[in-house]
């Protein structure tokens, strides 16, 4: 699946096996969390695994979907609104956080998720997350780490690693990777976790803590993109390179956090939670009180 | 009702930073206002550094509606000779200069304006600093005695202007407000029994019809307070003159009403937030000017797409790029209507002045819930700033159209087609928490349901729906009816925005004149009503478009609608065009 | 030379992803460029969604130059009969279908092209699986089979299609090349022995006029092509269909010759790196597509004010917002002419076909560095990515202008003016690193010196040179002449870029009949040369304008010049506009 | 001083003091680096230390001027290049590092400083920081961290702390600010000195390092806007919380970097340098030679 490519048919209807996804789909229970339209991802793509977590989590979380936005801007993650039975916005390249911001502060009634690529969220985007952060509205963000544009066909994103050869690099990627879960941290996410595809169990649990945080959860997920990365974030050498977050790891300490992203690039959990700080529908509260009292 | 009497008088009160011009000016206008009279101010701080900067309040005062601020002021109050010396060639013939006789400093002889006041021109020479002493202890109000002096010389009802000048200051204080009272009253004096009068500017102590519910308000106070009374739920937005106002108004108000104000990291960001809330069904505006309006660009097309109803204030100054952040042009006309990438129709309208500013506001809301899409407002500098005496709009609008807020029927749910194909192009449009309607948006081709969907055939249908509830907008809002002479015209005047008070004051001057003159003034810029202006150009012996840009942007809108050329006055004086310009325009055409 | 036998034919070759019919049309291109004939090829792939996409070469070999892909096909190969199937409806009447009467899977009977071969189509069923097993000892290689067949049934010189195999393959191995040869013998033996020729379709195993230095390019390749041939020393970008590919072949090419390619973080940086680059004296350029180049509106803005050379090419894709990724249209035009916030006036230039993508991209940097200006080169989705035979254009292209690069004489350092106004608005420029030319480049309006300045005068002065610069680029870009024939026209055809081979198709077509038609196509489609428009329309009793977008963009601006209501042809049929379709409406215009 | 009054005269010439402070630099000897035009800003902002101590680090290390570009965006800071004598590029807001970038990658013999406000740097030109510090470009950012929009008259700023009461927050700001030495950190920067714009000495020191160090060297340097902020970045709050950098912290150590940020804001000098980082010019380099290698 790439930009370049998909296109006409918006569910292929070609495609006998995946009518069998759908029927075992329906089969698991989470029929209310997926549409009828069908993934148009690769046949081995991290994205399933993330999005059949996300269909648990929600499910265990028994959030009503006419009452869920699902946000996202462009990339094959992108196009995740297209396939969840719920309210969807299917944004621009990069800016799907401040439309979900839109939205939750327009009706805080509603449950807002946003997802999206590593292009997407720290490339184009890149300019909104500190500041989604430090609004800390109630909403939940999913990035989809391929390191890697799968959309248009593989070039560099801002985690491919230096050195690593694509489609805009043939001699090698020159620029020094962006790590998100330093970024979140020195942004000071009052909730951060970290995951991987390839561990939907641990991805389940990660999502329900981070719809159940009070505030911004951001939550970075490390994933293959099998069609156009086969040196870097492959299922062979993320399967390796796992592990959790340490048993005597305090989730509010930010410092200890900190150190774990520097050491070690593959921890997955959380690694931050600061349950008690004001939400920004907290804040409002409080100006609107104030506007109220007329104190200004 | 009003009674005229011949007054229009224009004011400048100038000083440096610190002198209390622009509030001497302000009350100049509240007062006027008060007493029934018309006006419109407009202040100028040209260059306002390290506290060395001139500031300028520019008063029109006139027993008519004044439509402009007018080019050549009658009278000069002095509160920096320096500065004012600068401003001798803003002045009319005959005009009065008021100074001070006494400045608190020395003053190099060539740096006084009594020696710069030829013959013609009118000055008094007034103690203001040793008044201002005597009242205040301070020479702090000038300001306040100049404004005695004129209430003096030109016969200005003086209760209104005390009553002005005591509402603010007993805000500080009563002792403050009673000894300001005074500096107002010792010039009053002085200017009755110390002066000759020797110009014919008079008030003659009249009251033409004293109004309480005169309001004095900018161009972008009126944009905010139509926010609050359209029940706006969410503004989020991006510091940038001249729009920035709009948005420090509505943080201090909107909360009050429960609406949230957020300062995004920039105009992206803002314009993003706003089609969140839109999308969530609530009232949702963003403020901003060229350079914001440029960043916004790939977002408004999302909007479009999506068919999300948003607003966008964009004020205009002067360009391109950073350009001129404190002057005035009406350039940004071409990047609101054609500034989108691909087939990308949006509604663009535009106020003509302060009362405008609110009434199209409340509609842009109404036009964008109504057609589902984005909408443009475009004010610019001089109409964002400029205050004028109002009355606030009530009731509704109908003058610009009714519009119905097509909302889905959850009964209906079964299957939900959020963008269906109706006979005018708007779909029944669902709001996120409803069951049963849930649907996404994109900015990808879609079918009915909203599925990515790039046949053809698909794309036609949708790209002709999106242009449908284009001309249903066109249909629902009221042609432009054409102002002046009836018949054939020797000039059809054509302008839009801030130039359509230049252009009935000249039409207003032609009608003194044997010219059969008429004017057309559209307010939704964008769809045009084609008709209305070929109707116009056909009864037009002479067709003028009048606007405040360089290039004719409007102009060549209308070019190609009337297909005929046009007689253009474009004109970027970095504030608005005279009227006396198209009046000149106008004057020299063959009949 | 080019000796003529008729040949216009258009193949299909349709199959799975991974059937190789891709690679088929590319060796059937290749061979046939090189006998001399013209070919115009596009490949298609609608869906290839987890490997089940259909990918469909589509190619049109004529002895004339091909001025479209054409619409209607003469041959369809089938690899793949579930996809071929949906395309029956692409062919001509008498079409041959070529299918693998052996498939090696099982075949449903209704999944089988052979039973949809209808009465007038003429079928020819090989064993193209068999075959290809024989020679490859796998299925791999039926598409070469395929092209045998092809060879042996039309009689195609075969020695050019095997040395395009041989090409390819050895730079796998010898041996997988020699294999594929047999695969292709085999197929040509097959036909020659085993089929009745029933088709009327026949290159006589002639060569019209076999030619080496005849290129297979992409209008992608072109453009990147002609970024090397300019000495392009930075190239900025960001990934975006369909111009991707051209950053994708800089990153290959261009540090060989020493130059920089940039993927930056996003569009705005893309834009601000190249305007970096062109202050500091370099070649540069980027390439986006809609919504890329709303991201860059502001941007460009700051090239016009502060004067800087770039080039940013848009491929242009079905729009609003995100739109047809994978479509082509023409309706980016809007934006590229009038997307800048104040009065800001860029170049746009359009090519033509993949040869003008050369060509036009080696101009659009003179025209930058002469006038000191942003340039914008649309091409389209379409253009980017059709093939066509072509020779490099050589030498100096002054077809289109010559243009002088105007730098400041170090020697007259003393108070250097970067902006100094000359008569015909170019001031000399300095590069960053001279010494004593040191000045401030900006967004904001400036004095000749580049310092901020807002007075209305300088304002005035300043505007007027930016767009004195654009009339003299206009003057010295030769105004467009019109083609076909002389005199009064019955239909004048005006259009611009990729529409322009369709417009020139219905031209010849006209000219068959006896319709009086001639065409004016701008390569310079801003500033327009209104005269050359003015002067043919006057000649045209009918006037058309042609191209891919709904709302008639070019049409619009058209109409301002001319005066007049034009006949619109506007097709957003996510492809070219089809010939036939502007034949029918010139066809049946009063004359 | 502010966009909406900053206006016609360009250079003000009505006022007399200015005059004798242009004799004042010219007896200074760093006319040099200062054009004609003088600086616009309020009496006693803090941007006057800050260009002073520019101009001598500029005239320590001899750079000469036609070599010099000053790129900058808009604010009061964005005006900079008028004040120069080099060439100089005054560019849209927030896009600075952009230009800059382009400029240097041009032409790698030229000297590129950018300066530009906290708005323009971690608001709206946000998106572009991390990617320049990667890229490590070799030029010199300094950001002047006054904690408000100065230019348009004082709304708050990324860096204005929660609760303080500006134009657009008359009830307090309910966003928590940003820390420009963590980011810089979090980023990677190859080089990150803090400084402070009334230790004009101190901040000279670290502009020469800055300027010496090959690669991407970012200096967020904290000033007051004495016009728009009372309450925060004032002289005298700001005198008092200044500290050197330890005399034990080692600046190659990151993680000892990063737990300076965290545990106090307000230490100035250098944090934290990296000098043998392959710059963006070294990998061109190599890439360069790769092609013309043909391995790819
Ligand atoms: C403004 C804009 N620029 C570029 C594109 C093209 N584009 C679409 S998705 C994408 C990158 C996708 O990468 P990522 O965000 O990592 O998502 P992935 O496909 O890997 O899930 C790009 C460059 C676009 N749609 N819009
Ligand atoms: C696109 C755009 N948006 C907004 C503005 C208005 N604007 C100019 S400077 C500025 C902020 C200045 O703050 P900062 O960057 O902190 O610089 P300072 O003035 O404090 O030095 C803003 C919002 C602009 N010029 N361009
Ligand atoms: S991320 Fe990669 S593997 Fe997954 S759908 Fe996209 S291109 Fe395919
Ligand atoms: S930063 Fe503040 S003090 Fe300094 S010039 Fe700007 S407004 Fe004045
Ligand atoms: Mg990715
Ligand atoms: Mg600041």
């Amino acid at each position: 699946m790439s930009e370049e490519t998909f296109s006409d048919g918006q569910y292929p209807l070609l495609d006998r096996d995946i009518r069998r996804d759908l029927e075992q789909v329906a089969d698991s229970g989470l029929l209310d969390y997926r549409s009828e339209a069908l993934p148009t991802w690769c046949p081995g793509c991290g994205y399933y695994g993330i999005t059949h977590a996300l269909a648990q989590a929600l499910t265990e979380l028994q959030i009503e979907n006419h009452n869920l936005v699902v946000v996202s801007g462009i990339g094959c993650a992108g196009r995740y609104p297209f396939f969840f039975k719920g309210y969807g916005f299917h944004g621009v390249h990069g800016r799907a956080l401040t439309i979900a911001s839109g939205v939750k502060i327009a009706n805080p009634d509603l449950h807002v998720l946003v997802v999206g690529g590593d292009g997407d969220g720290l490339g184009i985007g890149g300019g909104h997350l500190p500041h989604a952060i430090r609004r800390n509205v109630d909403m939940t963000y999913i990035l989809f780490d391929n390191g890697i544009y799968g959309l248009t066909k593989g070039q560099s994103s801002p985690t491919t690693p230096r050195g690593q050869i694509t489609g805009t690099h043939p001699y090698g990627n020159p620029d020094e990777p962006l790590d998100p879960v330093l970024l979140g941290l020195s942004y000071r996410a009052s909730f951060l976790g970290h995951g991987y595809a390839g561990e939907p169990e641990n991805l389940k649990e990660i999502f329900v803590r981070a719809l159940s945080h009070q505030g911004f959860s951001f939550v970075p997920v490390l994933t293959p993109c099998v069609t156009f990365d086969s040196v870097n974030n492959t299922w062979d050498n993320l399967r390796g390179a796992w592990e959790p977050v340490p048993g005597d790891h305090d989730p509010s300490d930010l410092n200890g956090a900190l150190q774990l992203a520097l050491e070690k690039k593959h921890y997955y959990g959380v690694l931050y939670e600061e349950p008690d700080r004001p939400t920004f529908e907290d804040s409002e509260k409080e100006t609107v009180m104030r506007a109220r009292n007329g104190d200004q | 009702m009003t009674e005229l009497n011949g007054i229009d008088v224009t004011f400048r009160i100038c000083g440096a930073a610190g002198d209390g011009s622009l509030a001497a000016g302000s009350f100049l206008n509240r007062a006027a206002a008060r007493m029934g009279y018309h006006i419109m101010n407009i202040d100028l701080y040209p260059a306002e550094i390290r506290g060395f900067g001139k500031s300028v309040a520019h008063t029109r005062i006139s027993d008519r509606p004044v439509q402009t601020p007018g080019s050549l002021a009658d009278c000069l109050v002095s509160l920096n000779d320096l500065h004012a010396i600068t401003e001798l060639d803003t002045l009319a013939e005959g005009a009065v200069i008021l100074y001070d006789s006494k400045p608190p400093n020395y003053v190099e002889e060539d740096e006084a304006i009594a020696g710069f006041i030829e013959p013609g021109m009118i000055g008094y020479g007034i103690p203001l600093g040793e008044l201002s002493s005597i009242a205040t202890k301070s020479a702090r109000s000038r300001n306040i005695v100049a404004l005695g002096a004129l209430s003096g010389i030109f016969h200005l009802p003086s209760e209104y202007l005390r009553d002005a000048i005591r509402e603010r200051f007993t805000r500080k204080s009563e002792e403050i407000a009673e000894s300001n009272i005074r500096a107002f009253d010792l010039g009053l004096e002085y200017a009755n029994t110390r002066l000759v009068k020797a110009d014919a500017i008079d008030f003659e102590e009249r009251v033409p019809g004293a109004r309480d519910d005169v309001v004095i308000v900018s161009g972008n106070e009126a944009v905010a307070r139509a926010c609050l009374d359209a029940g706006v739920r969410l503004y989020a937005g991006y510091p940038i003159t001249p729009a920035t106002k709009i948005m420090e108004i509505l943080a201090k108000e909107l909360p009050k009403q429960g609406g949230v104000v957020v300062q995004t990291e920039d105009e992206i960001s803002a314009i993003g937030h706003i089609i969140g809330g839109g999308f969530a069904g609530k009232r949702s505006i963003t403020a901003t000017s060229g350079p914001g309006l440029s960043l916004m660009s790939e977002f408004l097309n999302l909007a479009v797409m999506a068919e999300v109803p948003v607003v966008v204030v964009n004020g205009q100054r002067g360009g391109p790029s950073t350009g001129l952040p404190t002057k005035t042009e009406q350039s940004d006309l071409n990047i609101a209507v054609f500034g989108g990438s691909g087939d990308s129709p949006r509604p663009v309208l535009a106020p003509a002045d302060v009362t405008e500013c609110h009434k199209l506001t409340v509609k842009a809301f109404e036009v964008a819930e109504a057609f589902q899409t984005p909408v443009i407002l475009l004010t610019d500098l001089f109409l964002a700033n400029r205050v004028e005496d109002i009355t606030w709009p009530e009731g509704d609008l109908a003058i610009w159209g009714r519009y119905e807020n097509r909302i889905a029927d959850p009964v209906a749910a079964e299957d939900f087609k959020r963008f269906v194909i109706t006979p005018d192009g708007v779909s029944p449009r669902s709001i996120p928490g409803t069951p049963g309607l849930h649907y996404p948006a994109t900015g990808l081709e879609h079918d009915e349901r909203g599925m990515p969907e790039y046949s053809p055939e698909n794309h036609l249908r949708m790209t002709e729906k999106r242009y449908l509830k284009f001309n249903t907008l066109r249909d629902a809002w009221p042609a432009p009816v054409p102002e002046g002479a009836d018949g054939e015209l020797d000039v059809g005047i054509i302008s839009w925005g801030s130039t359509i008070g230049s252009a009935r004051e000249a039409l207003e001057h032609l009608h003194t004149t044997d010219m059969n003159a008429g004017g057309l003034f559209p307010r939704l810029i964008w769809p045009l009503h084609e008709d209305a202006l070929k109707e116009f150009s056909s009864r037009s012996r002479n067709l003028i478009v009048a606007e405040g840009n360089y290039s004719g942007q409007f102009a060549n809108m209308v070019e190609a609608v009337v297909c005929r050329e046009v007689i253009r006055i474009t004109e970027i004086p970095a504030g608005p065009i005279p009227s006396e310009r198209i009046i000149e325009v106008a004057g020299g055409l063959n009949r």
